[in-house]
């Protein structure tokens, strides 16, 4: 297990250990990748390429908003597949399948004529419309298969002590099924993040742009000046993972709990 | 972020959109010309700089949902579907209306811009392939610099001279942008017809035989093999020293300029026959649907003009499509490497370019595939020459 | 309001097999009323139950709750309370949250219905577990804060499910006459659904003996059991089944334990030997296979005159205490 | 909390077809209508999915270029899509990438969950952020990392093979080397799906297990039989959204490492679709081509269901 | 091989307090002996047989099947069958799948494993249900198939934690008699948690009253109903619970509802009136307020004595029939 961890945690340490490595310098040979000596200046170099706080904050945003209403979108709908019988059901989840196997790239240009039309393009939360539509159909089928293992009497209790729609996904149904729920927030926390090819084709104006675009672009960088690349990765890949040191301890809590 | 809604031409300094493909480094660059502009009395200027990947992505959503930039750079081997399918609004009047002469702009690059016979896109350099090589490889291989006008056998001979433990002569990208030169060279074609191409003709006497010179360099063992291919790129090859000698476009100056410790130069490209080189150019185009053609034109005016081609010139990036400039200091001072850059207005005198046609980026891939069988795993030439008959010639014809 | 429920039929369908659960129930509570159920285990007791709430759609039939035909009103707006038979208790709520969940949905302000919530558990004896969640309970401990949920709220009907199968006699003594007070000062129907004999008649106003999905009987306790309709009825309820035995003619006659003398061999009456003797407090239960019959008969006797196992005794009883089914179609002669 | 109705086929029955095996997503009680939660989910898909995809459905059947209005151009997309050899190839392509790299993800994801599942201190929490980690790093340095990791001459992964004695594969020079690479590169990126089967596993009751071990089961035993058929319905789901997402979105891996070479043994179906659309512009043909990898995928993606129906059935009775 | 709890002691923290569930338990059942563990809810019952089937571990104490301290083996190595109180059931696996894991996991054969579990599904009458699934069951059916699937091998131990509690009266005569058979045929100790006293005496060897984490009392059920060693097991135990009345001098006197005689008021004995009067068949119970006293007294008369509420009577009872015990220690005296 141990084994596997490194191997799992290699590539992130190739990363840190990349970005202090001198730029506009010939790559290392082979296996030596040991910085000497550490050129934390590469950090301080990153905002003279893109504009990192502003997008770091673009990013922020579009977290704050988009991954709420992704929560609370998808586990409504999940709650309402499970609950719902015959063919609303069926039609429920076979909407949700099919929606998961649209490719993403079909999907690019007709989406942005159709939120051009109605006026909702190019915001810095244009790219948090998604998040209306689940962000992905997979999460709604995942909040279905968790609410699917609350007991049905609870449910059923909640009901019949005059519980409206609403207060039962709120007070039972949510609460119940919070492995479900910070699941999706986490996921969706890194799917927004991480998106840049929604921003691109969805946000024209660079000052609209989330952070993972403006790392995109970084990417094309001469291979002389990776490490600064790479410093730029670490610090957009740092709060990902930030939230996740915090997050790990009340998250799998929360998931071991159910 | 499209205003202007009296007149089709808006003010003229309206603020525009202008979206260019650069890498971070370049942009920076650009930045500095959109300050130059307001700071000369321009309008405003929202530049959204996108990658190399990406450019094309963004402008075709952009251009689908009605939400093109007013302005944007785009090159010549990419530029037709645009003007084919009506994206691009003709520049010449345009230009004309904010006085600028034509004439002061070197003609090669003004031509593979025309299309129906009107100038569509104002082009803002003139690259030209040439051969980069590193001094410190050349001396220590007792090599003189390389001579104008050598020829490929010399080239051939130089390269595998500079072979050593460790280091290779000359790296060949497999693409039909770097051959092009050695085919016009030969006296052969790529296609039949360079303004309306129904076939290519890579195939025949001449072009086949320039190929044929460039798989027999490969198979001294001269080029990086197909690991080292992988491994790096040319230029950093080059960069590291690994490799002594390669191709490209002006485009590589600015990062080699940064590598500590680098000596390199200039050279340029061997001839096979007569001389000759490819054209590398950007233009600025005006989207069709810019509601601002007037602040547009004024900014490519500036773009384009003295002040602009200074500018972008002193970044090292870009060959200045203006003579003046080209020929100032900005340009060509030895004092920023490489040293010869008048080895690049030299070839602008046989210039030529890859025919405009609306399937061209599709072919290049294709030809591209191919060529690579041929020079990488050593796939008979005449077996990838066949294929890409049989692959490419319908692309052509479909348009 | 009473509840009246009309000619409900309700069948599953179970990896292809037909269960029918309701067989065309006809049943009323009146107002005020506690409706025992009885009826062995998968006689379509639960499945009625939740019919009622409105948690079981039905294939044919109807529900009403006063003048009103709930049928197809939704559960939530039927304003029926109900234990469920598998506590359904918030596992996340602690056990106070878990009174107070209704209360609170029904906008009550927080002060009142924590009051209330502390009253209720007082009287079910779960004021001490209000802090914990529901994993921490016992079993019956479950079960009374499930029935604290119900009792703290004034529902138009009330529905029961075996609430104390889990809890011990004691406690239970006690709750039996909790819940007829609630019920009692409520005034509503209330149907209750249970396997323990004792507490159908002691609770009952009026009791209905399930079977496959059918009410066999429905009457007061006293009435079901000097009376039972039929062979079903008689072995199923009561605080020990009938003894049935075929007396020829395609009659069975019935017995109740409770009248079934055992006496010593010289006795008048059957003879035959004792084959089990079980304990039961101040009596006994004997198992007794007369010589003539191949089917044993169960007595209950005063611990104090319990046989041995193999003892050899005469067994009789007085003719008025004898019950005549048809054998075949079962019914009550 | 008894265990009971309400797990109910939670792998249920049924022979075949898509929605069978996840409409075992149980359904509750009659009356409770809760559909109306549904609405902002079908209102948000309507405008952000279907109606673009009935858009992109409907170019797919005219020339556009994004420029001027598409011209429809009736089957003459679909006659050019028979006959698409390179798009067939790439389907190819894809299909040989997903039939390894969504098995291996797949268990990957589980085996980490099922080992990371019972909290055993610091050692599981490093365990788990090391599997959730290389989702958390952007696409363009994981695909940089794997650039070097994979290198033929400087590359750390050639050089232990070639210390272990095992041949080099070529990862970015060889045609299968290379596919290879792309199925490294996405096999680690498995963070979501063991997020997921983690949450999955620890939704098992822990009584099943404390009967299974009191009957004296084994570890193994009870992880065929009660684990792992719990978890089916999910690493269903995972498995369907693997593919999905392996045949259809993950071309950025191959984009970024080994951008479809060398010669085409890597230029999979949705990398194909990106150029022909953006590259080359053909927006109206690129939609051809998309909603036929929709159907295929669509396919593709009724197997595990399929499968998963069969198994569920069997073990079902057998147990 | 017998069963020994030794010294068991657990302790639960709930939301930062203590449950003291277990506390100092020494219990045996021998080979063969049926030992019946009674007690409140939350008395520790269930957590006393999860302790010994190794699933709850102890704070301090032992546990001895035969000779071996399996104090420290788990579950699995036991050798222990066990009924769980909620049912256990595997969702995703049939009716006879269910039943038939057991032995699965030990490694058996299929085709043994389907005609044993047929067998055994017919004696617990589930036979019919084997292809369904458990959400297709009701409460009684599910716990029949839980017991089958103990019932189906042959443990050094067997745990049963109410299995009964939801099945109907006559097949639950009906299945207490099967389990009997079944353990007396397997010879292994068996250690049964009900509610139901009447089945604790009929079917105990020996009956074990806990009380918060104690047991208070182990003897044969005739000798724990006709002693009992507190208080606490005198209302616990029987069928009814123990009347208790102080008497002064610290003295509480104990009197079974069952030898408490109700006659006309004019008849000897305490005066008094009737303030409640329950039906149970053949019986029916009666509170008495005595008027020298503030608790009132429960009976069990004959169903044809039977007073009306308000009626005036005189109760009386045989000195014999009187428990005493100390009123601060709760013993008996
Ligand atoms: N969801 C279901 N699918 C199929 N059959 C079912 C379902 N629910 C109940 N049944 C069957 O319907 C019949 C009636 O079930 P119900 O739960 O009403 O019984 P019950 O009288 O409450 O029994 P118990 O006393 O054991 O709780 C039983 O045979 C049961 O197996
Ligand atoms: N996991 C737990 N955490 C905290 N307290 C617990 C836990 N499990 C049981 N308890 C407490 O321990 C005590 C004994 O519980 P146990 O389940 O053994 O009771 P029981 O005798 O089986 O009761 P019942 O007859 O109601 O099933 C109870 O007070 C209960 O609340
Ligand atoms: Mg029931
Ligand atoms: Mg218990």
């Amino acid at each position: 297990m141990i084994a596997l961890s490194l191997v799992f945690l290699a590539p992130l340490v190739v990363m840190v250990l990349g970005s202090l490595q001198r730029p506009l310098q010939p790559p290392p040979d082979g296996l030596d990748l040991w910085p000497d000596p550490a050129e934390w200046s590469n950090y301080l170099a990153v905002p003279r390429f893109m504009p990192l706080a502003w997008l770091l904050l673009n990013s922020l945003l579009l977290v704050v908003v988009a991954v709420p209403v992704t929560v609370v979108v998808t586990s409504m709908a999940g709650l309402a597949i499970v609950t719902a019988r015959g063919r609303l059901r069926r039609g429920l989840i076979g909407v949700s399948v099919f929606m998961l196997l649209v490719p993403a790239a079909a999907l690019w240009v007709p989406r942005v004529v159709l939120l051009r039309g109605v006026g909702l393009a190019d915001t810095p939360l244009t790219v948090a419309l998604l998040a209306l539509a689940g962000t992905t159909p997979f999460y709604v089928l995942l909040f279905a298969l968790a609410y699917s293992r609350i007991p049905v009497s609870l449910l059923e209790a909640a009901t019949l002590e005059g519980l409206s729609p609403y207060a039962v996904w709120r007070r039972v149904a949510l609460p119940l099924g919070r492995p479900a729920a910070v699941a999706v927030a986490a996921l969706s926390t890194l799917y927004y993040w991480s998106t840049f090819m929604d921003p691109l084709t969805l946000v024209s104006s660079p000052g609209n742009w989330p952070v993972a675009l403006g790392l995109r672009r970084l990417s094309e960088m001469e291979a002389a000046l990776y490490p600064i690349y790479l410093a730029g990765a670490v610090i957009v890949t740092a709060p990902a993972l930030l939230a996740f040191a915090i997050g790990q301890r009340s998250f799998f809590a929360s998931v071991e709990r159910s | 972020s499209a205003p202007g809604e009296d007149a089709a031409a808006g003010s003229a300094t309206a603020r525009i959109t202008v979206q260019l493909k650069a890498d971070p480094e370049e942009a920076a660059v650009y930045r500095s010309l959109a300050t130059a502009y307001q700071a000369a009395g321009g309008g405003e200027i929202e530049l959204v700089t996108v990658g190399r990947k990406d450019h094309l992505t963004r402008l075709s959503t952009a251009f689908a949902s009605g939400d093109a930039p007013d302005v944007f750079l785009i090159n010549y081997r990419e530029y037709a579907p645009f003007v084919q399918r009506g994206a691009v609004r003709p520049i010449g009047p345009l230009l004309k209306q904010e006085g600028l002469d034509t004439a002061d702009y070197y003609e090669q690059p003004l031509s593979a811009f025309t299309y129906d016979g009107a100038l569509q896109c104002m082009p803002q350099n003139i690259s030209s392939l040439v051969v980069y090589w590193n001094r410190a490889l050349f001396a220590k291989a007792g090599l003189p610099a390389p001579k104008a006008g050598w020829s490929w056998d010399e080239f051939v001979r130089t390269a595998q001279a500079l072979t050593a433990d460790g280091v290779k002569g000359v790296g060949i990208d497999p693409s039909i942008t770097r051959m092009a030169p050695f085919i016009w060279s030969k006296g052969g074609a790529i296609v039949d017809d360079g303004k309306a191409p129904t076939r290519t003709t890579l195939h025949e006497p001449g072009a086949r035989a320039a190929l044929q010179a460039v798989v027999d360099l490969i198979a001294t063992g001269a080029t990086p093999s197909k690991d080292q291919l992988a491994s790096q790129g040319l230029e950093e090859q080059f960069m590291t020293g690994k490799l002594a000698m390669f191709m490209s476009s002006r485009v590589e100056v600015p990062a080699l300029r940064e590598q500590r410790g680098l000596d390199f130069d200039v050279a340029a490209l061997p001839v096979m026959g007569t001389p000759a080189s490819v054209l590398h150019s950007d233009a600025y185009c005006v989207a069709s649907s810019s509601k601002n053609t007037k602040a547009a034109a004024k900014f490519i005016a500036y773009a384009v003009g003295q002040q602009g081609q200074t500018v972008t010139a002193l970044g090292g990036r870009t060959v200045p499509s203006l003579r003046s400039v080209a020929t100032s200091p900005a340009f060509l001072s030895p004092a920023r490497p490489p040293a010869s850059s008048q080895v690049f207005l030299d070839a602008i005198a046989h210039l030529r370019h890859t025919p405009v046609t609306p399937s061209w980026p599709e072919v290049e891939d294709v030809i591209g595939t191919q060529l690579q069988r041929a020079f990488e795993d050593g796939v008979p030439l005449d077996e990838v020459l066949a294929e890409i008959q049989k692959q490419a010639d319908p692309l052509l014809r479909r348009r | 309001m009473s509840l009246r429920i009309l000619g409900a039929h309700k069948v599953f369908h179970a990896r292809g097999a037909r269960v029918t659960a309701l067989d065309g129930i006809d049943l009323e509570a009146k107002d005020g009323e506690l409706l025992v159920i009885v009826g062995p285990s998968g006689s379509g007791k639960s499945t009625l139950l939740r019919a009622v709430a409105g948690l079981e759609p039905l294939d044919a039939g109807q529900v009403l709750i006063g003048d009103r035909d709930v049928t197809s009103v939704p559960p939530g707006r039927r304003d029926v309370a109900m234990v469920f038979q598998e506590a359904a208790l918030f596992p996340h709520l602690s056990v106070a949250a878990n009174i107070g969940i209704g209360e609170r949905a029904r906008g009550a302000n927080r002060r009142a219905v924590e009051a209330r919530v502390r009253s209720v558990a007082e009287t079910l004896a779960v004021d001490h577990l209000l802090g914990r969640m529901p994993g921490e309970l016992s079993g019956g401990e479950r079960q009374r804060v499930a029935l604290a949920r119900v009792m703290i709220r004034t529902p138009a009907v009330c529905l029961l499910d075996e609430p104390l199968a889990s809890v011990d006699a004691e406690l239970r003594l006690r709750m039996r006459g909790e819940i007829r007070t609630v019920q009692r000062s409520l005034g509503v129907p209330m149907v209750h659904v249970t396997h323990d004999q004792v507490e159908a008649m002691a609770m009952g106003d009026r009791v209905a003996v399930m079977d496959a999905g059918r009410v066999l009987q429905c009457d007061t306790p006293a009435e079901v059991y000097a009376r039972p309709a039929t062979m079903a009825v008689a072995r199923g309820f009561g605080p020990l089944p009938m003894n049935l035995l075929p007396i020829g003619e395609g009659t069975v006659m019935g017995l109740r334990p409770e009248r079934v003398r055992v006496r010593p061999a010289e006795a008048s009456g059957r003879a035959g030997s004792v084959v089990e003797v079980e304990p039961a407090g101040e009596e006994c239960l004997v198992r007794v296979l007369p010589d003539d019959a191949n089917t044993d008969l169960l007595a209950r006797l005063p611990w104090t005159d319990a046989p041995t196992v193999g003892d050899r005794v005469t067994v009789a009883w007085r003719p008025e205490d004898e019950h005549h089914f048809d054998a075949t179609t079962g019914e009550r002669r | 909390m008894p265990v009971k109705r309400h797990v109910e086929g939670v792998v249920g029955t049924g022979t075949g077809a898509v929605p069978t095996v996840l409409s075992r997503v149980r359904g509750v009680g009659a009356g409770l209508r809760r559909w109306p939660l549904a609405v902002p989910y079908l209102i948000g898909s309507l405008l952000l999915v279907l109606v673009p995809l009935a858009m992109a459905a409907g170019l797919a059947f005219t020339d556009y270029f994004g420029f001027r209005a598409p011209e429809f151009t009736g089957a003459d997309n679909v006659v050019r899509l028979a006959g698409d050899s390179a798009f067939w190839d790439a389907v190819g392509v894809s299909a040989v990438i997903a039939v390894i790299v969504v098995p291996l993800r797949l268990f990957l994801a589980v085996g980490a969950a099922l080992l990371l599942a019972k909290p055993r201190g610091a050692r599981t929490a490093i365990g788990r952020a090391a599997a959730y980690l290389p989702s958390a790093i952007p696409d363009a340095a994981w695909a940089l990392l794997w650039l070097w990791i994979l290198n033929p001459l400087y590359g750390p992964l050639p050089a232990v093979l070639g210390a272990l004695g095992v041949p080099d594969p070529g990862f970015l020079t060889t045609p299968w080397g290379a596919r290879a690479g792309l199925v490294l590169v996405m096999a680690f990126q498995v963070g979501e799906a063991f997020i997921v089967a983690l949450a999955a596993r620890a939704a098992i009751p822990s009584r099943l297990y404390e009967a299974i071990e009191v009957e004296g089961g084994s570890a193994w035993f009870a992880m065929t039989r009660v684990t792992l058929p719990l978890m089916a319905p999910i690493v269903l789901v995972l498995a369907v959204r693997d593919i999905v997402v392996v045949v259809q979105n993950a071309f950025v891996p191959a984009m970024l490492v080994t951008d479809g070479g060398p010669v085409n043994a890597t230029l999979t179906a949705p990398l194909l679709i990106y150029r022909r659309a953006f590259e080359y512009g053909e927006l109206g043909y690129a939609s051809t081509l998309s909603v036929t990898l929709l159907v295929l995928t669509g396919i593709a993606a009724a197997l595990p269901l399929w499968l998963a129906a069969r198994l569920a059935a069997r073990q079902r009775t057998r147990a």
